[in-house]
């Protein structure tokens, strides 16, 4: 994946994040997204580890041996954070204070399914925080790319592998389109301007409602 | 940068009749008498209480029980308030009681998103319920719901703008259990400084679970000590 | 109950405890005990309220308003004291750290079965913290007068009143007898020198095995 | 007064093969790498490992696995561990995945005394176990067991010789949860202090948790950044 198409949709993911919410940014995509908000948007970013606050990954000589973020890269953090237990940490998740996730996927259905921690077979490393921030984030977005390498959709009318957790996404960004899950159905909002909307719905499996005031990103 | 410090009035001016309401403290020590006071002058009734205890008459929520607000409380042990005692045998109030470190793990468990705990406790008295009961590993326990409500009433010592929270000793108790557990976390504090005063590795209650900071000022008598308590 | 028989009862149960130990002393006679320790002996007091560490109960002019027992006293800590949450305080109780702990009872049976926070219709203020340090401490010893104020037997056959919790008595002590649980029933070890066994027989219902080496206190 | 500061060897003395033990740490920090290395030295086999995740190869519990001394790993997440994940492909261990924060939350349930949990999470993927599904207020959750083990091993920064424990900032992590839950639980930690230093509120596991204190000294390089992790 070429380092523009990360950052397109990262810029494009920034733009979700609300003032004052307490935002989980997963690893990979997400953890590009600091460098495309305002820079006094205020917010509180969460990492799995224990950490309400987590700031920017450093340079090696500010590296603090105590201080990584929840994907093993050294941060600092933000005035204000706070540290926690492993515990609390998750009661965050799971009690509902959350109010944003942003997750990479295996596949996405329809229906707002996830699929994004196991290839029975091939790729089964555990499972992490992943099913309680798909399951429970007030709000999930996916980032990722729009198929996979092989060129395959990743949108799915239903995932064929193991699910992460059901029906929990509610939006999917990648670098051709913006879609949002509805309780009926997938809505394509936004596209692309390297693109066009019959190549968006060849590489979409899903049917797509196009929204009335479909705009480019 | 993020503000969350309001007045007694703003932070509670969604509370309506009927709402379930946690209320941290022990005794006095961690019981936020200004909230309690600010809950008393909203006029909500038939609210459903939670608190570890009822305070003494004539204090702290014991002034809810009295002026009629509520309906039901939650609690542990009312051994220090006698005129709460009395409203539940006349059947004033409906009281519900637990043992106290369960009523604290319940709380804790609707703070963390649970839906349940499994507990012994009890198991061979009078708070066994049969339809609770499930074997594990051949050991019987009981299933005990989570324990959420609408609001959370805090105290703390310390809070900073973002909402960032310190106990004081034995007035940690309840509070930061209850202050994952609601829909809407409101606390009070006797100090207020500014956000990145307070070490991150002091924080008792990240600000990410708190709404709202009310700053209490100078204290109530209320928050001092209790001469009929000294030896 | 004279100051005397309550000092009598604190000063034999204080000899129980043993260097090192995490002891809960309940309300009552409980709170006595610390009054005839010696003075260098190590140990750690845990109090409901999320205090291990609890000192001596305090003089007015030395009361803190945010310093209380589980008992409501104003008291203060020893060097080395920790506060917690409730959660956590009780963990340590349910978790089988509270080596020891002394509670008040209203009947006690041969089988250990401790009745202490119920008379239905008369005296119902709630459970506390009672059950969970009946069931949990690893060795719960029960401080109590000999009989009722009427001058009935409260050491039972079988409990009459709803149970705090079942066979969970090590040791009673009272002002006349200090009396085992043990598996097969309870064994008489020391009587107060101010009686006699025929005293001691008379006022305690349950049976009574008299132990080889019968002492006085 | 109370002194629970003690050698690794001797803190060890009573491992033997079977035993199950809780490892702090989250990646690098918390992990208590000269406690790792004592019981590696111990010769102690068939260790049921809890951790949350295994380290990298070559470094910390790996170490264990490496070594064979491992026969089922209970973790959440192996993906900076490739040689974990080849031992678990090639049937050389057991490894059972449980959810992060369930995990956290089952080694907690074993502390605080209960039985278990009931949690919906993972309750409409693989992780269902239909013989686990109770139904709370026509909500579906699944029984999780509380999990113990023989023994805890913990790093804090800071100890004081009553055995109360300081952690740091995202070396926190499982620590404070594995310190309640084992039946010996051994700290580690960098810097002792006398007893008193440290303020009661600012305890994160009091010492009534903790048997034994070994003062760690001089860091082992294994402490400190990892180059491949620094952008």
């Amino acid at each position: 994946m070429s380092v523009n198409i990360k950052e397109k949709i990262a810029r494009r993911a920034a733009q979700e994040i609300r003032p004052g919410q307490v935002v989980n940014l997963g690893i990979g995509i997400p953890t590009l997204i600091p460098d495309f908000l305002p820079p006094d948007l205020p917010l509180t970013i969460h990492s799995e580890n224990g950490i309400l606050g987590a700031g920017e990954i450093t340079l090696a000589a500010k590296a603090d041996r105590n201080l990584i973020d929840a994907g093993g890269a050294y941060i600092s953090v933000v005035p204000g954070a706070a540290f926690c237990d492993s515990a609390l940490s998750f009661s965050l998740v799971r009690g509902g204070r959350l109010n944003l996730a942003f997750l990479g996927a295996l596949e996405v259905s329809e229906q707002g399914d996830l699929a994004n921690w196991i290839i029975p077979g091939k790729f089964a490393p555990g499972i992490g925080g992943a099913m309680e921030l798909a399951q429970k984030a007030r709000r999930l977005i996916i980032t990722t790319t729009h198929t996979t390498k092989k060129g395959e959709a990743k949108i799915l009318k239903n995932c064929t592998l193991p699910l992460t957790a059901r029906r929990c996404v509610d939006m999917i960004i990648t670098e051709l389109a913006v879609i949002k899950v509805e309780p009926d159905g997938m809505v394509l909002t936004e596209i692309a301007h390297e693109t066009d909307l019959d190549t968006v719905l060849r590489l979409t499996e899903a049917p797509l409602e196009i929204a009335e005031g479909l705009t480019t990103f | 940068m993020i503000d969350k410090t309001t007045t007694v009035s703003k932070a509670l001016e969604n509370v309506t009749c009927g709402m379930s309401v946690m209320v941290g403290g022990f005794g006095v020590p961690g019981t936020p008498f200004l909230l309690i006071n600010g809950l008393l002058g909203s006029g909500a009734d038939r609210l459903i209480l939670i608190k570890n205890e009822a305070n003494e008459a004539g204090l702290g929520v014991s002034l809810l029980l009295e002026a009629g607000r509520v309906s039901r409380l939650i609690t542990s042990h009312l051994g220090l308030n006698s005129l709460a005692i009395a409203m539940m045998n006349k059947k004033e109030i409906e009281v519900n009681f637990y043992p106290q470190g369960i009523l604290a793990e319940k709380i804790r468990a609707g703070g963390a998103g649970l839906l349940a705990i499994v507990t012994d406790i009890g198991i061979n008295t009078i708070l066994r319920r049969e339809e609770n009961v499930v074997q594990l590993d051949g050991r019987e326990g009981m299933i005990e719901p989570a324990l959420r409500a609408n609001i959370a009433l805090i105290h703390a010592a310390k809070a900073d703008r973002a909402g960032n929270l310190v106990y004081e000793k034995s007035a940690r108790n309840f509070n930061p259990l209850m202050a994952t557990a609601a829909d809407l976390v409101i606390a009070e504090a006797e100090e207020i400084v500014e956000t990145g005063e307070i070490p991150p590795d002091q924080v008792h209650t990240p600000g990410a679970f708190v709404d709202h900071v009310v700053p209490i000022g100078e204290l109530l008598p209320e928050y001092g000590v209790l001469k009929h308590h000294v030896r």
